[in-house]
């Protein structure tokens, strides 16, 4: 089991492994995407209160999912890193700032058109806008920290303890400023017996966020693939497969 | 008694040793040698488990485990830092150390009249001269405890009297069965207590 | 033979209060800075009472938070300057014990004169007396949880050259939830409300970070010995 | 070395016990509920503190709205659908505001048993349907059922 584990950790395997799977993930994630998009905006039907206004959920709820989503990816990856000193780890938190920096602004942007007209304002200190702004702030402290060492090894350790530290905080603050504000009490009152959304308008949206999710991964893998072969500069494998001049995999 | 096997360190692309081993026995001192940026401190940095080798171990007999937790409390480092806070007084600089290793602060006012500190021990250590902070810095080794001494450039700013307090320090030092790895760009100097000899770069 | 965790605590806060003492005007620029910036507001904004009972809470609030930012900066800095830091690795007592002291000698020497003079500016900006107690109350409990959390960004960025700003790029999106919880428990209390439950969630912040600060800033520190 | 065990032990325990004691402290903040609102259940069995200002959450009873003619004077029932307490405010109430919607008002309780509010938020509604499927929501008499055409709901920022 373990050493399945480090095999699978090792650059070479991954890089290798990458090669393959990339295509699929990005073939995939595109076909649900486009498949979830014509859903969102034609097939479901508008909204009772906001009319076609609300279809910007099928790209908005998708980007702020991840947002979130990959923090905690890039923690746990982060702690992998710290704990078993395992370099792909580090490589793979690394990658997932940028990935998640760029949702969580998604998120942000499209959570601001949106705003303009349904609350006539683009932005609100709402909790939710609020708890997600911290979040980008942490992303945008981690590339900070990363970017500010010089050794890598060093860059590694001390953006993965920022990570962990950053987890920790990112429920607190989500609760934190949910009670700073009076107006959003908690869901419970609105939510007896009523449900939230109808199928017709949750089936399209939950094919995008396969869809995001897989365009992640897939963005996932070519960034760690770049990050490790960097890294790997004066390995054997990596100066083999420069050398012999392959854009894909070594054999 | 430290074994060091297969240890290799790179600064950025140059690389400042590769698979390099050694054993340091009870009693003995070991003479690192080499010019200038041939990786001296680097050496007895990693020795002292401010940094992490790329590859090799570190040992102490036959304990087993991190050298970053086995070397807590066995090993003691004079560099160029001289780790002395220059807002306390000379003895009040020993007397935190002694409480960090848990020695009895008794032995103190012998230690600085050895060092040749007695007469300033109650002055703040910011105003003692360069020479005199490396003294004092010396006499935080008996302090320790600790059996592996790791002297960088021990003696710069040392006259006379200061080389001989050295000299007499390390003696006793090994007479009790400790060791220590001395770094140091002059092959003469400590040389005839040295047993053992690592020669860097060039 | 190594020294217990309780006295290398002791130990270690005895000595920076020491030091502290002996350079008592690093000390005090945390308490003036804070006194400049909430002096600023009424100054810039509008002198009006109404209008400064209403933003006087947050603006303590935030100003106790700036001066902890500003002091952080020198919280491990000198220690790894002068090689006191090296040799407190090399010693065989537990990091974060070490950490968690200094970090406590450094509050009281930096943020509680900002807690002695914040009473007095909260006076001028026409907040009742019967929420004073409030005021201070929460600055007690929760201004620990700040430098404790600052202690991991300080520790992380001692090793770096441009530390200030990115120090506060780090570390102020991880302290939000005080000040907020601090204001609001204050706020409350001008009101005539009840704000025993907020200070109670400050206590839970600072000791959730006494707990877990120690620990990131321990790992971290080693990072700035190279 | 078993000191070195130890000490990760003691490190271990002191982390636990600081984390035990911050969940409890977070609970007994809880339990002063002061950070959200008290219901009318809550507000019945004499659990806010007496004569300090409280929040009162819960949903307005449909047609318990009245106003008094040529004055902002308003009295509604909230209910959390156990208990029920009458509301009394004087001012301009949110647009949001309307039967079956949960609200939250700030103020004492009286002596006569009513809360004299001096603040009430109307809760945002975070529903998404088509028009057809509120129509018979409201059609069927649904407690929370919104009314079409009104202010729009925010974006779901999750």
């Amino acid at each position: 089991m373990w050493t399945w584990f480090y095999q699978l950790a090792s650059p070479p395997h991954f890089y290798r492994m990458s090669h393959a799977l990339v295509p699929w993930l990005l073939g995939l994630s595109l076909v649900l995407i486009a498949v979830g998009t014509y859903g969102g905006l034609v097939l479901a039907p508008p909204d009772y209160q906001q009319g076609d206004a609300f279809r910007i959920i099928y790209v908005h709820v998708p980007s702020a999912y991840l947002g979130s989503m990959i923090y905690v990816t890039m923690a746990v990856a982060a702690g992998i890193g710290i704990i078993w000193r395992i370099k792909l780890a580090h490589a793979v938190a690394a990658s997932c700032a940028v990935i998640g920096a760029s949702f969580t602004f998604a998120a942000l942007v499209t959570g601001a058109v949106w705003g303009k007209p349904m609350w006539g304002t683009y932005w609100e200190w709402d909790p939710r806008l609020t708890s997600f702004l911290v979040l980008f702030f942490l992303y945008l402290g981690y590339m900070a920290l990363r970017s500010a060492y010089d050794d890598l090894a060093k860059a590694d350790q001390a953006s993965a303890i920022l990570a962990l530290v950053g987890v920790v905080n990112v429920p607190i603050v989500k609760y934190s400023v949910e009670w700073w504000s009076s107006i959003h009490q908690g869901p419970t009152i609105s939510k007896i017996g009523m449900p939230s959304i109808t199928g017709d308008m949750l089936w399209p949206l939950l094919v995008n966020i396969a869809g995001f999710t897989l365009f992640f991964l897939a963005m996932l893998c070519i960034r760690v693939r770049a990050e490790v072969l960097e890294r790997e500069f004066n390995a054997r494998w990596a100066r083999e497969l420069l050398r012999g001049g392959a854009a894909g995999g070594v054999n | 008694m430290l074994t060091a096997e297969g240890l290799s360190l790179w600064r950025g692309d140059q690389c400042l040793f590769r698979r390099l081993g050694f054993v340091v026995p009870a009693g003995s001192a070991t003479q690192v040698t080499g010019p200038n940026g041939s990786g001296k401190t680097t050496l007895l940095r990693v020795l002292a488990g401010f940094l992490r080798p790329e590859t090799g171990t570190l040992r102490w007999a036959d304990e087993t485990g991190d050298w970053d937790e086995v070397s807590r409390g066995r090993v003691a480092y004079c560099g160029h830092l001289g780790g002395i806070k220059a807002e306390l007084t000379a003895t009040e600089n020993l007397r935190f150390d002694a409480a960090l290793a848990g020695v009895d602060p008794a032995g103190i006012p012998g230690l600085l009249e050895e060092a040749g500190l007695a007469p300033c021990a109650g002055l703040r250590a910011g105003q003692l001269s360069a020479g005199q902070k490396r003294r004092l810095a010396l006499a935080r080794l008996r302090l320790s405890g600790a059996s592996l001494w790791l002297l960088d450039e021990p003696q710069t700013n040392l006259d006379d009297a200061g080389r001989h307090y050295l000299r007499s320090l390390l003696a006793g030092h090994l007479r009790a069965g400790g060791c220590a790895v001395i770094a140091s760009h002059e092959p003469a100097g400590l040389a005839d207590l040295a047993t053992g000899r690592i020669g860097l770069g060039g | 033979m190594a020294a217990g965790p309780g006295q290398v605590f002791a130990a270690v806060l005895r000595r920076d209060l020491q030091v502290a003492w002996r350079r008592w005007s690093d000390a005090a620029n945390p308490a003036l800075f804070f006194l400049l910036v909430v002096t600023l507001f009424p100054l810039a904004l509008s002198p009006k009472a109404e209008f400064l009972r209403a933003i006087g809470p947050g603006v303590l609030w935030v100003g106790a938070l700036l001066a902890t930012l500003m002091a952080l900066n020198l919280l491990f800095r000198a220690d790894v300057d002068d090689g006191t830091m090296e040799q407190l690795l090399l010693s065989d007592c537990p990091l974060p014990i070490v950490m968690l002291a200094k970090t406590l000698a450094h509050w009281i020497t930096t943020i509680l004169p900002v807690i002695v003079v914040a009473p007095v500016l909260a006076i001028t900006y026409h907040l009742p007396p019967e929420a004073l107690p409030t005021l201070v109350l929460g600055l007690l409990i929760g201004t620990p949880a700040l430098s404790l959390v600052g202690s991991i960004g300080a520790a992380l960025t001692v090793g770096l050259r441009q530390g200030g700003a990115l120090l506060a790029v780090l570390v102020v999106p991880l302290m939000l939830p005080v000040p907020m919880f601090g204001a609001r428990a204050t706020d409350l209390a001008v009101a005539g409300e009840d704000p025993t439950g907020l200070l109670y969630l400050l206590g839970a912040l600072s000791v959730l970070a006494a707990g877990l600060a120690p620990l990131a800033s321990a790992a971290a520190i080693r990072l700035g010995i190279d | 070395m078993t000191t070195q065990r130890q000490r990760r032990l003691y490190l271990v325990l002191l982390v636990v016990t600081c984390v035990a004691v911050a969940v409890g402290l977070s609970l007994r903040a809880f339990q002063d509920n002061l950070l959200f609102f008290y219901s009318p259940t809550q507000l019945r069995a004499g659990e806010p503190p007496e004569g300090k200002k409280f929040r009162l959450g819960g949903l307005v009873t449909v047609g318990s709205v009245r106003r008094e003619p040529g004055s902002l004077e308003v009295q509604f029932d909230v209910t959390d659908n156990r208990e029920t307490v009458t509301v009394s405010y004087s001012g301009v109430l949110p647009d949001l505001f309307r039967d079956g919607q949960g609200v939250i008002a700030l103020g004492t309780l009286a002596d006569d048993g009513r809360f004299r509010a001096e603040e009430v938020l109307a809760k945002h509604d975070e529903n998404y349907m088509p028009p057809e499927v509120a129509e018979s929501l409201a059609a069927q008499g649904h407690p929370t059922a919104p009314k079409p055409a009104t202010a729009g709901a925010g974006p779901a920022l999750n």
